[in-house]
């Protein structure tokens, strides 16, 4: 599977489709591509939801906008929430709508910061010509790392403890994807077999330190497979909301951004990356070493998996536990997130910020179906996938401009070559 | 058979009236009429983006022309695909080849009109000896089983041919053919063309070669930034009056340089053994050495070790034996990145796969080997401000045409992407200049520019490497020629040898080796 | 293309012995002494040594220590294939030395019961086959198909479907081939036509399978979930072979899915390799220009692959549902999907490549299924043995594999 | 408290955890419940599933903040978080089910605990198991196939076991994991790796994943036992089920919110004593004499005659 452009001769096709693209977003002003297919795809989730429960499909919309909290920034709009069929009464007083909408969006902030971190985690990766399918497994050993460091070391002030904990996490991801990267670069075993290894491997270590009388467990209680607490001074500063809310590790995924497009755009060691990601074999001939750069971004990569699972811990879940690992595929969602941004910063910030909306505005509590609640859940992951399938697809959009075309509006003439 | 000549009286078996192409922004083919008659070969000469590719592409069903007409033997048809063009007899052998390098020469020709055993299995055997009978009718010479990524360029061409001829082509198209050959295959493509020629096949033959021009075309049919300039007959053109009509300026065809003044050796190989990536020894201890101030050319077939040469000399791959060195330094076990430090320039053979990173700006592509250095970075940070007006003194200095320094490199023509390739090797004033093939695929001007700064830098005291399949270009330019063959240094040369001379040397000493 | 490399043709093919091929023999020695170190723990041979010597786990560790080390000396020397097959080959020893220790030594009967450890091979690696041959057809001609896990859950459960609402399994298996069909389709219109990232598309498709099927299920079963009594695929009884040691308790008894899945192997070998249509499939997924110039339809084949690898995997789905346990479960398929994806890579997209590897993949599960008798404490790390293994293939034995040229690159017509 | 007036139509919101409704175990009774008391007392449910465990803490406020008569959460995943909501919502009410309130944190007085002897329904099935095993003159092993290793997991099993060996001593318990509670074709491998070792009867407790240990049994003609609910509608290999009614629990807590009679700060414990746990319908081939028996040992182990381990 090569996503890795190691493998390929110099495409002869590749320019067209990228000039194609390009003229198209030139055309469609760069954002409105995105944008549309974001509505689109909202629109046609609606009508799947409309086939199946009767409700309509620009209510079903509005309320996954609504529930995703982003329009608490529309103060006006919070009262006016309607739920999809009208079973989900209204908030008892306007404070409390205002609350609620407040909520929401910490909450999808929070998904965010994880989804930034993790789509990065891929994207590095990415840019040097690997794909790194292990966002997960890298995850969970940063977790892992920032709750044993967390909760068992004690006596170091906030101060030091939070950036230890931090940056055992990242070296652990670092670590771990150096693992996959090593053996790509030493003796070229595919990073997707043994990112998936290592995926799988680190949720039975996981599942081994969590599990009851394993070395992880908790001490106050020997009844349940998870850890301990970390230690107050561990903890990341919440900032925005009492109930589970909006920790700084949000900054820390910001700058995680801005690291990523210095990293890449205005380091020797980016450019490096780079080079090899886009034609290992010039910059080989350009005396760059390909196998110490597999190695470097597949470590840079698991840093960033690394500090989403330490952010995790430390901003909000304190603890992690058995469970936790079996059910956990934030990972996963990286790498969608990753290549829906197209592996730039802006386009990550913007990927998550839509995959942690649609996470929260689809979920149960907010996406109130009117159909049994056990189905509800099966329905918001069906919403979630058409939405990701049709803003992948921003082609769409040009199938449509040229139907319209077809319908004889005017186009501008090429100019003439060589002028 | 019929007799070769051309029939000037019968309806022209191809007709192409006002076709015109855009793409996005361009107007690559502009109102072009074009006429092709049985048994004829008639070349399409013009300018690299000139349009000949397009046009073909036009004709092979590969592009949808938007305005024009096709006709085929006097009858309009319409070309959607590459599949009616084969169903109208026309076969194509494309500029960049269209085969797939995994696979067999066999498999790569039946591809889509396989025989069939059974109605359901691949008949592989008698696919092979269709091919095989095939090949031999030509005297083609080419293992049916062999993969085509292990047979020689010149004869994945002729895998390419006999692709169009399976398929029952009356009409051939060869988009630049020669442009990869040697001297040597070339002239047995001519051969080739002409017995097809003799079976009655028609043929449009795009090149930039004038020489080849004259010796094969019956008409010849000029181009210039996607409009028809001229079609001349054969009789009366001369390399001349064909690069001013191409170009629209007069060109200068032969090289001017003074006599060589060497002095001090700053490239020395002595017994070099290099094994290639099948554990095979391609270069069997090789010495010699190379001056300040000359230019040595190495002449060869392709494929007789120069590419592990080339890789031992510049520190990407490792040698068994023997020893290289730059100056006095001996850099024998030292990687890439040393070479160049060391005063190595290397302007590869291939420049999309190796001289470009084609997603790159042109200004980081100018930046690629120093990107490291002071002032392109400080402690590990980039300064793009400074590689940016770097490069922007070097596209102009080296008249890069078609980009600025944030263009991508992969937007800009095969001739300007070779300059920027040059720019950069000769930018970091090397001691030796290593230059393969370092014309290959470009058009008259670009030649004339890329030859004029090869003598410059000997004549400011390099030693220059020159690798190069074409004895036309080993003779104009080197001082020295030394001729590689089975991976050998096998004889060596003053710049006033013969042509013959050099073409026997290269194939081993003996006729028969060239056949082999 | 441009680039095709050519050879020295002319050079005489006698292979001069490089010196680095001493170093390769140090690693080889390293593997083969870990293995048989491994070996050496298993029964029979296990079991008569240890009832001579108590300390009989040393043996491993041991070797286990020598394999590191003749590794180490052959990773630093370029051979690094080896070398670090060597390494962790030693290191499994190691493991399975101290895990003997460990362990209660009467268990190893019940460990390595042969036959029943290759059934088990065998019913852990067929859904897996399946998704891999159908993950190869769909990669072969470029498509990235990291949608197997949801082609498959959606086999599990439209075959389960089509098995009760139509009474019989062979409807069933049709169903499920035609909804893996279907949902595979929905990948080729993607990456095919809107040319939308393969992988984003697959991801997507996993979403859907997982939301849809679960939707269907709780909307047609409800509580109580599947039918206990809905047809099964039956098992295969080879009569003649009742009462043969160790082949009969294996092959006698075997569902038919497996023995279809075997089928699968050698048919879409002959398929890829054998008949035009497989050439056909070959080219797009290499060089779909050149495809194209010869009259391919790159998109009609790029279609057809994604949709049959669809059908596929969903047999393997089918087989998990009907085949093996009767019910079907929300997410049942539990990762699969991507195991077979690896199987395939580790396979170099070969129909056999794929087989072994979903076979190691297989054995190494069904192992791990039983280690936990040794040591209970230890069993959850017992789980990672199939990956673990699967990591020392690939790093020591196998290494690199090269993928098919065009693949994830959407083809664009001109 | 018969001072309170009966409230109607009050909302009553349930909090799933990750394993989500249809788990086939905890969520999914739990749900049952909630959907009975809906139609049977009339109140308004609201269920919020979690698919991640950030979910937990917005979800529980989500249903605090609506004014819910009672929030229930499912299982001990959610504790930190129902501690963390229960001191911010003093006023509200919650629930929590295999959960002790003291394990809380903060010991908060509006959380009610509600607790299962589920080793008195393993014991129960065990005792059949083994006796129904000897009955048809094979050997008295014993398989139990458990999901994840969990306190509410082995509770059944030390229950099967010591009861089991109670009735023989050569009666063997067989017992695996499958470190899942949804993959089935695990389950049916521990089982089947039980059964090829002798083992006559296959006790599932593992959700979802263990309708694969019941098939096991089925193909191989042994005996099934469920868990949770009553499974005995899967066919006649079912010898019985040990059963625990979340259910059950939850529409008593439902009760006793409309009675006025729900307090925090204490648990509730189903036992063999009040219905909360028990065995499920027996196979016809069990006999009258053996029917008797289980009565019999049901009542010894109320008295406290018989007490089976929740540990093993
Ligand atoms: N796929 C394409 N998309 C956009 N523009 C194209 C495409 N192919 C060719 N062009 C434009 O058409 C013009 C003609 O290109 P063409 O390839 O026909 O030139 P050519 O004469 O074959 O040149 P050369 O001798 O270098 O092969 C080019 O200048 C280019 O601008
Ligand atoms: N896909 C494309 N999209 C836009 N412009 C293109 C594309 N391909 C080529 N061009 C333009 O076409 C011009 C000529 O390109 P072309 O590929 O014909 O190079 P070339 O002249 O054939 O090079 P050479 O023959 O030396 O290999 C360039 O200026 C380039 O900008
Ligand atoms: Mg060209
Ligand atoms: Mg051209």
């Amino acid at each position: 599977m090569s996503v890795t452009p190691a493998a390929q001769p110099p495409p002869q096709q590749e320019p067209t489709t990228l000039a194609a693209r390009f003229a198209l977003y030139q055309r469609a002003g760069g954002v409105i591509t995105p944008l549309l297919t974001t509505l689109l795809a909202l629109f046609i989730a609606g009508l799947v939801v409309r086939f199946t429960t009767g409700a309509s499909p620009l209510d079903t919309g509005r309320a996954i906008l609504d529930g995703s909290g982003l329009t608490w920034f529309i103060p006006e709009s919070v009262m006016d929430i309607r739920s999809v069929a009208g079973t989900y009464d209204d908030w008892p007083s306007e404070a409390e709508a205002r609350l609620n909408a407040e909520i929401n969006l910490q909450q999808t902030l929070i998904f965010t910061t994880t989804l930034i971190l993790t789509g990065l985690a891929v994207a590095f990766a990415f840019r040097c010509g690997l794909f790194n399918i292990g966002g997960q497994g890298q995850f969970f050993v940063g977790a892992i790392v920032a709750v044993a460091v967390g909760a068992e070391v004690s006596g170091v002030g906030r101060v030091l403890h939070v950036p230890l904990v931090l940056l055992c996490a990242a070296l652990a991801g670092a670590v771990w994807a150096g693992i996959a990267g090593i053996l790509r670069a030493t003796v070229g075993a595919h990073e997707v077999i043994t990112t998936i290894m290592l995926n799988w491997i680190a949720y039975w270590i996981g599942s081994y330190l969590f599990s009851l009388g394993g070395p992880l467990q908790s001490d106050r209680s020997r009844q349940v497979p998870i850890s301990n607490d970390v230690q107050e001074s561990a903890k990341l500063h919440v900032f925005w909301g009492d109930f589970q809310g909006l920790h700084v590790g949000f900054f820390i995924a910001i700058a995680a951004l801005v690291a990523f497009y210095l990293i890449l755009n205005r380091t020797t060691l980016g450019y490096g990356v780079r080079a090899v990601g886009y034609n290992p074999e010039a910059a080989r001939y350009g005396g760059i070493s390909v196998s110490r750069n597999y190695f470097l971004a597949m470590a840079i990569s698991g840093l960033f998996a690394g500090l989403a699972g330490a952010v995790d811990i430390m901003g909000w879940q304190y603890r992690y536990g058995q469970i936790d690992i079996q059910q956990s595929d934030i990972g996963f969602a990286g790498i969608a997130v990753a290549l829906l941004g197209r592996n730039t910063s802006i386009g990550i910030f913007f990927s998550a910020l839509l995959f942690g909306a649609l996470l929260t505005g689809s979920n149960t509590r907010n996406l109130a179906l009117p159909i049994e609640p056990e189905l509800a859940g099966n329905m918001t992951l069906i919403v979630q996938g058409l939405v990701v399938l049709f803003v992948a697809a921003d082609l769409v959009i040009l199938y449509l401009w040229r139907f319209r075309k077809r319908l004889g509006l005017p186009r501008r003439e090429p100019k003439a070559v060589g002028s | 058979m019929a007799d070769a000549r051309v029939d000037q009286a019968a309806p022209p078996v191809l007709e192409l009236r006002g076709m015109t192409k855009r793409f996005p922004g361009v107007l690559a083919n502009d109102r072009i009429d074009f006429d092709l008659r049985r048994g004829e070969v008639h070349a399409l000469l013009g300018e690299n983006g000139a349009g000949k590719s397009t046009l073909m592409n036009v004709l092979y069903g590969l592009y949808h022309p938007d305005e024009g007409e096709i006709r085929i033997n006097g009858k309009s048809v319409a070309i959607g695909s590459p599949k009616e063009a084969i169903e109208h007899g026309i076969g194509m052998v494309h500029q960049h080849f269209m085969l797939v390098p995994v696979m067999t020469v066999t498999e790569n020709i039946v591809l889509a009109s396989e025989p069939r055993q059974g109605g359901i299995f691949l008949d592989y055997d008698s696919a092979a000896e269709r091919v095989r009978k095939l090949s031999d009718s030509f005297n083609f010479a080419i293992d049916p089983d062999a993969k085509v990524e292990s047979i020689t360029v010149g004869q994945q061409q002729r895998v390419e041919i006999l692709k169009a001829l399976y398929r029952g082509a009356d009409i051939l198209i060869l988009d630049e053919p020669t442009a990869v050959l040697t001297p040597q295959e070339a002239d047995e493509l001519f051969g080739i063309l002409g017995t097809l020629q003799r079976e009655g096949m028609s043929i449009i033959f795009i090149t930039h070669k004038l020489r080849e021009v004259l010796e094969i075309a019956e008409r010849i049919t000029v181009l210039r930034r996607g409009k028809k300039i001229e079609t001349v007959p054969r009789e009366g053109s001369t390399q001349d009056t064909l690069a001013r009509l191409m170009v629209g300026r007069e060109v200068l065809l032969r090289v001017d340089k003074t006599a060589a003044a060497p002095a001090e050796p700053l490239l020395t190989v002595e017994n070099l053994s290099v094994v290639d990536e099948r554990g095979l020894e391609a270069v069997r201890g090789v010495s010699f050495e190379v001056r300040a101030g000359e230019i040595v050319g190495l002449a060869g077939i392709d494929g007789n070790g120069q590419t592990e040469l080339i890789d031992a000399l510049t520190g990407l791959m490792a040698p068994e034996n023997g020893r290289v060195r730059v100056g006095d330094r001996d850099v024998t076990t030292e990687n890439a990145h040393q070479h160049l430090e060391h005063g190595v320039g290397h302007i590869p053979e291939d420049r999309q796969r190796r001289g470009l990173v084609l997603d790159f700006t042109l200004a980081e592509n100018l930046a690629l080997h120093d990107y490291r250095k002071s002032p392109n970075s400080y402690f590990g940070w980039l300064r793009p401000g400074r590689i940016v007006s770097a490069a922007k003194s070097l596209l102009k200095e080296f008249d890069v045409r078609g980009g600025g320094p944030q263009t991508r490199a992969s937007s800009l023509s095969g001739g300007n992407q070779q300059k920027v390739v040059v720019a950069r090797e000769v930018s970091r004033d090397p001691r030796v200049l290593i230059a393969a093939q370092p014309t290959r695929g470009l058009d008259v001007g670009a030649i004339e520019f890329v030859h004029r700064r090869l003598v410059e830098e000997r004549d400011e005291g390099r030693a220059v490497l020159l690798i190069s399949l074409e004895i036309d270009e080993i003779l104009s330019l080197a001082d020295r020629i030394l001729v590689i063959y089975e991976g050998q240094i096998v004889a060596e040369y003053g710049p006033d040898v013969t042509e013959q001379a050099l073409g026997i040397a290269m194939t081993g000493g003996t006729r028969e080796g060239a056949a082999a | 293309m441009s680039s095709l490399r050519a050879r020295p043709s002319l050079i005489t093919p006698a292979a001069w012995l490089r010196p680095s091929s001493r170093h390769r023999q140090v690693g080889m020695l390293g593997v083969i002494l870990a293995a048989v170190g491994v070996w050496m723990m298993l029964p029979p041979l296990g079991d008569n040594l240890r009832t001579r010597t108590d300390s009989v786990e040393l043996i491993p560790i041991y070797l286990g220590i020598v394999a590191i080390a003749a590794g180490l000396w052959a990773v630093t020397r370029t051979e690094p294939k080896w070398g670090w097959g060597a390494v962790l080959a030693g290191v499994l020893g190691i493991v399975l030395g101290f895990a003997a220790a460990e362990g209660s030594m009467a268990d190893h009967q019940a460990v390595f019961v042969w036959s029943s450890l290759v059934a088990a091979t065998l019913r852990w690696a067929t859904p897996l086959i399946f998704a891999a041959i159908g993950g190869m057809f769909s990669e072969r001609s470029g498509v990235v198909n990291i949608a197997l896990e949801g082609m498959m859950l959606a086999g599990a459960f439209f075959g389960i479907w089509g098995a009760d609402r139509f009474d019989h399994w062979l409807w069933g298996i049709v169903t499920a081939a035609i909804a893996g069909g279907a949902l595979a389709f929905i990948h080729a219109v993607f990456s095919v036509h809107l040319r939308a990232d393969q992988i984003v598309s697959g991801t997507a498709i996993n979403f859907l399978a997982l939301g849809v099927t679960g939707y269907l299920y709780i909307d047609l079963y409800g509580a109580e979930g599947t039918p206990p009594d809905v047809s099964e695929i039956p098992d295969v009884h080879l009569g003649f072979l009742d009462g043969v040691g160790f082949i009969g308790p294996i092959f006698g008894e075997m569902n038919l899915m497996i023995w279809l899945a075997l089928l699968t192997v050698v048919l879409s070998w002959i398929v890829l390799f054998k008949t035009p249509i497989g050439l056909r499939i070959r080219a797009v997924g290499e060089h779909p220009r050149a495809a194209d110039t010869v009259g391919i339809s790159v998109y009609l084949v790029r279609y057809s692959c994604v949709t049959v690898s669809g059908m596929l995997a969903a047999l393997g789905g089918a087989y998990l549902s009907i085949g093996f346990v009767g019910s079907f479960g929300e997410n049942m398929t539990a990762g699969r999907g991507f195991i077979a994806l690896a199987a395939l890579i580790f396979g170099m997209w070969k129909p056999f490549g794929a087989f072994f590897a979903a076979l190691l993949f297989g054995f190494s599960s069904a192992l791990a299924r039983s280690l936990p008798e040794y040591s209970e404490q230890a069993a959850l790390l017992f789980e990672t043995l199939p990956y673990v293994l699967t990591l020392i293939a690939v790093a020591g034995v196998i290494g690199r594999s090269i993928p098919p040229a065009a693949i994830g690159r959407p083809y664009e017509k001109q | 408290g018969a001072t309170a007036a009966p409230m109607k139509n009050e909302r009553i919101s349930l909090v799933t955890d990750v394993g989500r409704l249809n788990d086939r175990s905890f969520n999914q009774l739990a749900y049952q419940g909630l959907l009975r008391a809906e139609r049977v007392l009339g109140i308004r449910k609201q269920v919020y599933e979690s698919r991640t465990p950030a979910d937990y803490t917005p979800n529980l406020t989500a249903g605090a903040r609506t004014q819910s008569a009672l929030t229930i959460a499912v299982g001990f995943l959610l504790g930190e978080d129902l501690n963390r909501v229960a001191k911010q919502f003093p006023k509200e009410n919650f629930a929590i089910i295999d959960f002790p309130y003291e394990a809380l944190a903060d010991k908060p007085q509006n959380v009610r605990g509600l607790l299962f002897k589920s080793e008195q329904a393993g014991c129960l099935v065990g005792h059949i198991a083994v006796k129904q095993l000897i009955r048809e003159k094979k050997r008295p092993i014993l398989s139990a196939v458990g999901g994840i290793k969990l306190p509410s997991v082995d509770a059944f099993i030390a229950g099967y076991r010591f009861c089991a060996r109670r009735v023989s001593r050569r009666a063997k318990v067989l017992i695996g994991y499958s470190q899942s509670f949804t993959d089935s074709a695990k389950c049916k491998e521990v089982a089947l790796g039980h059964i090829s070792r002798g083992a006559g009867a296959v006790f599932q407790v593992a959700g979802g994943c263990g309708l694969g240990a019941l098939s096991a049994a089925k193909q191989k003609r042994k005996w099934g036992i469920g868990v949770d609910a009553d499974q005995g509608y899967l066919g006649a290999h079912m010898l019985t089920s040990a059963v625990k009614r979340v259910d059950e629990s939850v529409y008593a807590t439902i009760q006793a919110i409309q009675k006025g009679t729900f307090r925090g700060g204490m648990n509730t414990t189903f036992s063999l004593a009040n219905n909360g746990v028990g065995y499920g319908k027996l196979s016809r081939k069990v006999s009258r004499a053996l029917r008797l028996e289980v009565e019999a040992l049901k009542k010894a182990i109320i008295r406290g005659r018989v007490k089976p381990p929740a540990t093993l």
